[in-house]
C-alpha cells in the first residue's frame, strides 16, 4: 500500500471522492458468453475495470507431468493487457501476475468439481483490458462466471471482493486513487452460500477491530455481487433476469 | 501447435469449392459482418473494437516521451504489436511468442508503417531531444478465422482515435495524433484449389496457404506476405489484388464513418 | 512439480488429528525448535541463519548507492528475494523460478514492507539524486517443512543487523541499517481438517491449504496469504488468527534478544 | 523502407551508382559441397553478400509434437552472423530472424517432395556470414541449392530475388545504399520452371503498374540466377560446367 | 587474471600479507551432515570462503535424452549466493557459473563409480555463501566428501587445490588481494591415492618451471586436506577423529 | 545432447592405439592440413577463415566506443565470444548455448586474454571516458574435430589484421590494432588409452578426456583445460605440455606468414 495517510479520501460528511458511503461497491456489470471462440467466457466492468474471461476445456493435460491421478488441474493465467494501465505494461508474464494467477487457480480448484476430470486440464484465461484497482477480485469473479458458462460442475459459486483502509476508515472497495493513498487492502475471495473463504490475501496495516470490520463489508457486498453473477447467467440461459 | 489436418474437412471444402460455394454459404469474395467500435478502453490514449463475425481483437495506443535516435533527431517513432495468446482460441498455448505470432505482429506493423500514416516528422517535441513514441497493441480475444484484417482494422483506428497526451508529461497541450492515410489489408486464404476472401476458422483448418495484401488511400500496396506452405500463379494474385482493392475501399469508410 | 498425493499418508494424518495428536507428536499450536544465528556471512552487510528444526535458511543484505523515482525523490528502496533452489529438497528442480519460488518471496517481502519497519525516507542521501537500495536475499539450503516461518525471520534478523556501508561508497560514516519495527510470520496448515501451527515435512506433503499471517509488534496484521486449493470458515480463521499473535510475540523476543 | 525518396541514386544516364541498369542483377557465384559436415551445402555470394547453407536430415522429427503424419518437416533457421553488418548484432534468434526463417521454410516446404518422409525432419540452416542487402532472397536461393546438393527429392528449384523502387524508378536488385533510401522491396520466390510463386512479401510503396513491372523483372533474372543454380550443382556432380 | 604484478604481496622476509609462506595453505574446517534434507552433505570453510553443498539420488534421470545406458549422469550446480560478494550477484546462472559447474561434474563422474547406476542421476547442489577467491576448488573438495557422505561409491577422494603466481613467486592458495592482483592461477582435482588429475584449469601466465613447483605444492596440499576430509567424514561415523 | 558411445569404435580405436596407429593413419602428434585465410569479411574490421581439414571456423572483430569501468579508467576491453550452431553438426541443436558452447568459449576467450596479447590500456581514446571495446566473434560452419584449435586459430588471427575504425567514430585515422604476441593453443584426446594431438570427428566420438593447452611466443602457458570425465597422471600431461610447444610454434609460423 502507499500509506499515504495524509491525503484526504473522505470529506466530512463520510462520503468518499466519488459520492461513495464506506460500505458501497463501485457499479458492476457482468455478461456471459462473450467470447465466440471459448467454451465459456464472462465480460465484467466494476468500476473502470473491464476484464474479459475465457474457459477452454475439460481437456487432456499436457505435458504428462502437471496431470493429476485424481482430479483436474485449473491453468490459469491472469493478464494485464499492455494499454490497460496508465503507463503502458510490457507485454508477458511478470511476478505479480504469476502470483495472482496462482492463488486465483487455488482458489478456482476449490470450488470447482475437480474430482470429476482426472489427468485433465481447464485453461482459464483472465484478460484485464482496463485497470483502475481491484482487477484480481474482478478477475477472479468474472473466471467464476465463466466457467458456470462453460457448463462446469461447481460447488458453489465464488465472489472476490476487497475492503481496505483509507484515513484511517475502513472502507468497501478501492479505487485507483484509495489504492494509491490506501493504508490498508484485504480481497477474499467468498463462497455465497457456505459462506467459506477460498482466496485470502491482504497488506498494509489492519488492528484486528479493523480486520473484522473488513471482513463483515466483505461477506456483505459478496452477496450483492453474487446476485449479478446469477442474473447474467440467466439472462443467457433463460433469456432473461430475475 | 500440433497442425492437424482434417482430410474429411479438406474433401468437403473441395467439393464446396468446385460448386463455388463455401462452408458457410458466402460467395468467393463476400466479408462477413464486421462491427467497429472506438474509444472503448478508458486508460488507452486511443482505442477500438474489432467484432469480426466471432472474431474479436482490441486494440490500444499509448504514449512515452523519448530521445530520438542520433541519425533521426527529428522523427519519433511507432512501435506496434499484436500477440497471438492463449485466450484467443484453444489452439494457442502459452509461452513466448510463436512464430505465428511475431508473423502476425510484423505484418500489422509494416501494413501500417509502409503506408506512411504517420509522419514521423510530426513526433518531435525538441530535435534532438524528445520525441513522441507511439505504442499501439493489439490484442486478440476470440480468433474464428481472419485474424489478420480484423488486427489492422483495430490497429489503424485506434491510432486515428489517438489524443496525444501532451499535457500529462508537461509538453504543451493535448491534440489528435496525426494519422493521414488509412491503410487497409485483405486477406485470401487458398481453400479446395482457389482463393477466398476473409476466410473462416474452419477455412483456415481445411485450407493452403494465404496472402495478405495491404492496400493504401490511392490503391497502392503498401505491405504483402505470402504465409504457409503452397504455391499460386501471376494470374491468381493478379485477380485477388483487384479484388483486395475493393475490400479495402469499403472497409475505409466503414472506419472513416466511424472515426469522425 | 508432480504433485503426489500419498493417500495412506493423508488417511495416517486424518486418524492423528481425531486424536488430536501429530504425526512428529506435537501439539496442535506447538513449534519445533528454533534457532538463529547473526552475523554469518562475512561478505554480507547484515546476516543471519535460521535453523528451524530440519529446516535451513540464510538471509543476507547487501547495499547499493541509486537515483529515486521521479515521483518519490526522498525514498530508497528495499527489495527482498527469497528463492526456492534445487539444494533445498529433492522436489525443487532448476530452471526459472516457480510459482511456489515467486509467491514465497512475494509474501516474505510484503510482511516485512508493509510493517513499516524501514522507513524509506531515512535511506535518502542526497535528495532527487542518490538514495540506498537495500537488498535483502534469503537462500533456503534444507527444506523439512515451514519455510515461510523461517524466512520471514531470518529476513527480518538480517535487516537488523545491517550496517550500511556509508564508508564504502563515500557518502559519510557507517552506521546501522534503521529497522524500527519486528513483523513476524505465523504459519498454518490444515492437516486431517483442522490447522495446525509450523507443519513439518510430511504434514505439509499429505495437507491441504495453508494461511500466512505477519503480524507487527503491536498484533496489527501487515501481511495475509491462503495458499493451494482448500476453503476455511472465517471462525477458523479467528481461531489461528489469535494464535498467531502469541507465536509471533515469542519469535520476536528470540530476534531481540540475539541481535542486541 | 527508409523512403527518402530525395537522394540521387539514379544518374542522369539511367546508371545506377554502381553502374548497373535498372534490370541488371549484381555479381553472383554459387558453389555447392562447402561445408563438409553437411549432407548438403552452398556457399553463394551475391554482391557482397555472402551465405553460407548447410542441410542435415531427413531424419526423425523431434519433439514428437512437430511430427506431421504425412510429411517432412522444414526445420529451418536463418542467422544473421555477429560481424555480418557494420554495426556488430548480438548473437540469438530476433523476431526478424523469425519471421524469415518461417516463411523461408514455407517457401522451401513448397518445392520439395515433403510427402515422401513422412514423420521427419529436414534442417536448413543459412548463416548470413555478409550482409549488405537482400540477404533473405540470398538465402533462400542457395538454400534450394544446398538441398539439391543432399539430395533431397524437389519438384522444382526455387529462385529468390527482389525488385524495388528508387528515386521513383523500378530497379532489380536494390544494394545497400538503395536499400537504405529506397521506396519498396518486394522480394519474391519463384519456381523456375512453372513460374509458380513460393515466397511473396513487400514493403514500401508501389502503384500497380509499378508492381507489375517490378515482378517482370524478378520473372526475368530468376531465370538467369537458376542457370547459376544449375551449373553450380552441374560443376559438383558432372565435374564440369554447362 | 589482474596480472598487476607491482602491487606487493610478499614482504623481505617472505610472508604473504596474512602471514603465510608460500606453500602453506588457509583455515580448513570441513563438516557433514549438516543439510537434513538432503541425502548427503558437507560443510566446507576455507579461509572465508563458506560452500555447502547438497547431495540428491541415485535416481531416475529425466528428461530421458539426458540417460545413459551405461552409467549415472552427475547433475551438478555451482551457484554463487547474491550476497556472497562484495558486490551483489544477480541470482540464476551466469556463463562462468555454467562453465564451472560442467568441469566440476566431469571432475567428479572420473571418480564416481557412475557404472553402478545406469539410468540414473545424481544430482550435487554447490552453494558458495561466502566467496574469497578459490570457491571452485572449496566446492569441488566438499562436493566429494558429500558424495561419499550420501554413500555414493567413489574409487577414490577427490581433492581440489590451486597455486599461482604473485610478484612473480609462485605460491599456494590465493586470497582475495592475491587472486586480484596475481599473476596466474593453476586450480586441479587431484584423487589422493592415485596422484592422477581429474580437474585442470589455469590461466595467466607460467614458465613451464613455474608450473611444475606450481603442481609440487598442489599435490603436497592435497594431502593435508585429504586427511580434513577423512577425519570430517570418520567423526560422523564413528563418532569421533581421527 | 545424446551421449552416444559407440562400443564397437572404442574398440576400433583401442586396437589401432595398441600398433601406435590412428583411425586415420596419422601418427600420435600428426596434424591434420590446415589453411588460414585473412581479410575475408567485408563488414568486419579483421577476419579470418580457417579451414582445418573438413572443420571451417570464421572469425570477425567488430568495434565499439564505451565508458570505461570506474576502477580501470584507462583500459578498453576484449570480448570473445564463440558459439557452437546448429549448422556445424548434425549433433548440435538450436536453443540457448550449452554447456559445450559456453566451455568452448571460455576457454579460447581465456588463451587470448591471457597471453596480453592486447594491451588494454592502448584502447584508450579518453580516460575515464571512452575507450575501445573488441567484440572478437567465432563462427564454427563445420565440425569435423577440434573446434578448439580452429576457433583460437582463427581468432587471433582476425586481431591480428583488425583495423581499428577510428574515422567512423570520429576519433583520428584508422589504424591497425596492435596485437603483440600469437598465443597458440594446442589440444589433445585420450583415444584408446593414450592422448593424440588434433582430434578428428571419429576419435571426439570414441575418446575420452581432452586437454586444451594455449602457449605464448616465449613458450609460456596460458591457459589449461581439462574436459569431460577421465582421468591423467602428470607424467602423460608432462608428454603433451612439451608436444604443445612444438604444435604452436609451427601454427604460429602460418599466422605470422599469413598476416603480414
Amino acid at each position: 500500500m502507499g500509506g499515504y495517510g495524509d491525503v484526504e479520501l473522505i470529506a466530512k460528511d463520510g462520503k468518499r471522492l466519488d459520492g461513495r458511503l464506506a460500505d458501497e461497491l463501485r457499479p458492476i456489470t457482468i455478461e456471459v458468453g462473450v467470447l465466440p471462440a471459448a467454451r465459456g467466457s464472462c465480460r465484467m466492468t466494476w468500476g473502470l475495470n473491464i476484464a474479459e474471461v475465457a474457459v477452454y476445456g475439460p481437456m487432456e493435460a499436457h505435458p504428462r507431468k502437471i496431470q493429476r491421478p485424481d482430479r483436474a488441474v485449473l491453468d490459469v493465467r491472469y493478464n494485464m493487457a499492455p494499454f490497460s494501465t496508465s503507463d503502458r505494461i510490457r507485454p508477458g508474464y511478470n511476478r505479480r501476475s504469476r502470483e495472482i494467477s496462482k492463488v486465483t487457480a487455488e482458489a478456482l480448484e476449490s470450488i470447482v468439481m475437480v474430482e470429476m476430470f482426472p489427468r485433465s486440464k481447464i485453461r482459464v484465461e483472465i484478460e484485464i483490458l482496463c485497470a483502475e484497482a481491484g482487477t484480481r477480485c474482478c478477475g477472479i469473479t468474472a473466471a467464476a462466471v465463466a466457467l458456470a458458462d462453460a457448463g462446469i460442475p461447481m460447488k458453489d459459486m465464488l465472489v472476490s471482493v476487497a475492503a481496505g483502509k483509507i484515513n484511517d476508515v475502513v472502507v468497501l472497495d478501492l479505487d485507483k486513487a484509495e489504492d494509491n493513498y490506501g493504508q490498508a487492502d484485504l480481497p477474499v475471495g467468498i463462497m455465497p452460500n457456505t459462506e467459506e473463504i477460498a482466496f485470502l490475501q491482504m497488506d498494509g496495516d489492519l488492528s484486528p477491530e479493523e480486520f473484522d470490520l473488513a471482513m463483515e463489508y466483505n461477506m456483505k457486498a459478496a452477496k450483492e455481487i453474487h446476485k449479478l453473477q446469477i442474473n447474467a447467467l440467466k439472462s443467457k440461459y433463460d433469456g432473461g433476469v430475475e | 501447435m500440433v497442425e492437424i489436418v482434417p482430410r474429411l474437412l479438406k474433401d468437403q471444402l473441395l467439393k464446396l469449392a468446385e460448386k463455388n460455394d463455401r462452408i458457410d454459404g458466402r460467395e468467393q469474395y463476400q466479408r462477413r459482418n464486421v462491427d467497429l467500435e472506438v474509444n472503448v478502453l478508458t486508460n488507452a490514449e486511443g482505442s477500438a473494437k474489432v467484432v469480426w463475425d466471432g472474431t474479436i481483437v482490441y486494440a490500444g495506443v499509448k504514449f512515452e516521451i523519448r530521445t530520438p535516435w542520433p541519425d533521426r533527431p527529428t522523427e519519433g517513432s511507432l512501435m506496434c504489436g499484436a500477440e497471438l495468446r492463449p485466450v484467443a482460441n484453444l489452439k494457442y498455448e502459452p509461452g513466448p511468442p510463436s512464430a505465428e505470432s511475431i508473423e502476425l505482429g510484423r505484418v500489422v506493423d509494416r501494413g501500417i508503417r509502409e503506408s506512411g500514416c504517420i509522419n514521423m516528422e510530426e513526433l518531435c517535441i525538441v530535435p534532438g531531444e524528445k520525441v513522441w513514441g507511439v505504442m499501439l497493441d493489439i490484442h486478440v480475444m476470440s480468433d474464428k478465422g481472419n485474424i489478420f484484417d480484423a488486427c489492422a482494422l483495430a490497429g489503424i483506428a485506434a491510432l486515428k482515435t489517438a489524443i496525444v497526451p501532451a499535457e500529462r508529461f508537461d509538453v504543451g497541450d493535448d491534440h489528435p495524433l496525426p494519422v493521414s492515410k488509412l491503410p487497409i489489408m485483405a486477406s485470401y486464404r487458398k481453400v479446395g484449389g482457389r482463393f477466398v476472401y476473409d476466410p473462416c476458422e474452419e477455412e483456415e483448418l481445411g485450407g493452403d496457404e494465404r496472402v495478405h495484401i495491404t492496400l493504401g488511400d490511392d490503391g497502392h500496396v503498401h505491405s504483402l506476405q505470402k504465409g504457409l506452405k503452397g504455391t499460386f500463379s501471376t494470374s491468381e494474385f493478379a485477380e485477388i489484388f483487384a479484388n483486395a482493392n475493393e475490400q479495402a475501399n469499403e472497409l475505409r469508410e466503414m472506419v472513416e464513418e466511424k472515426v469522425n
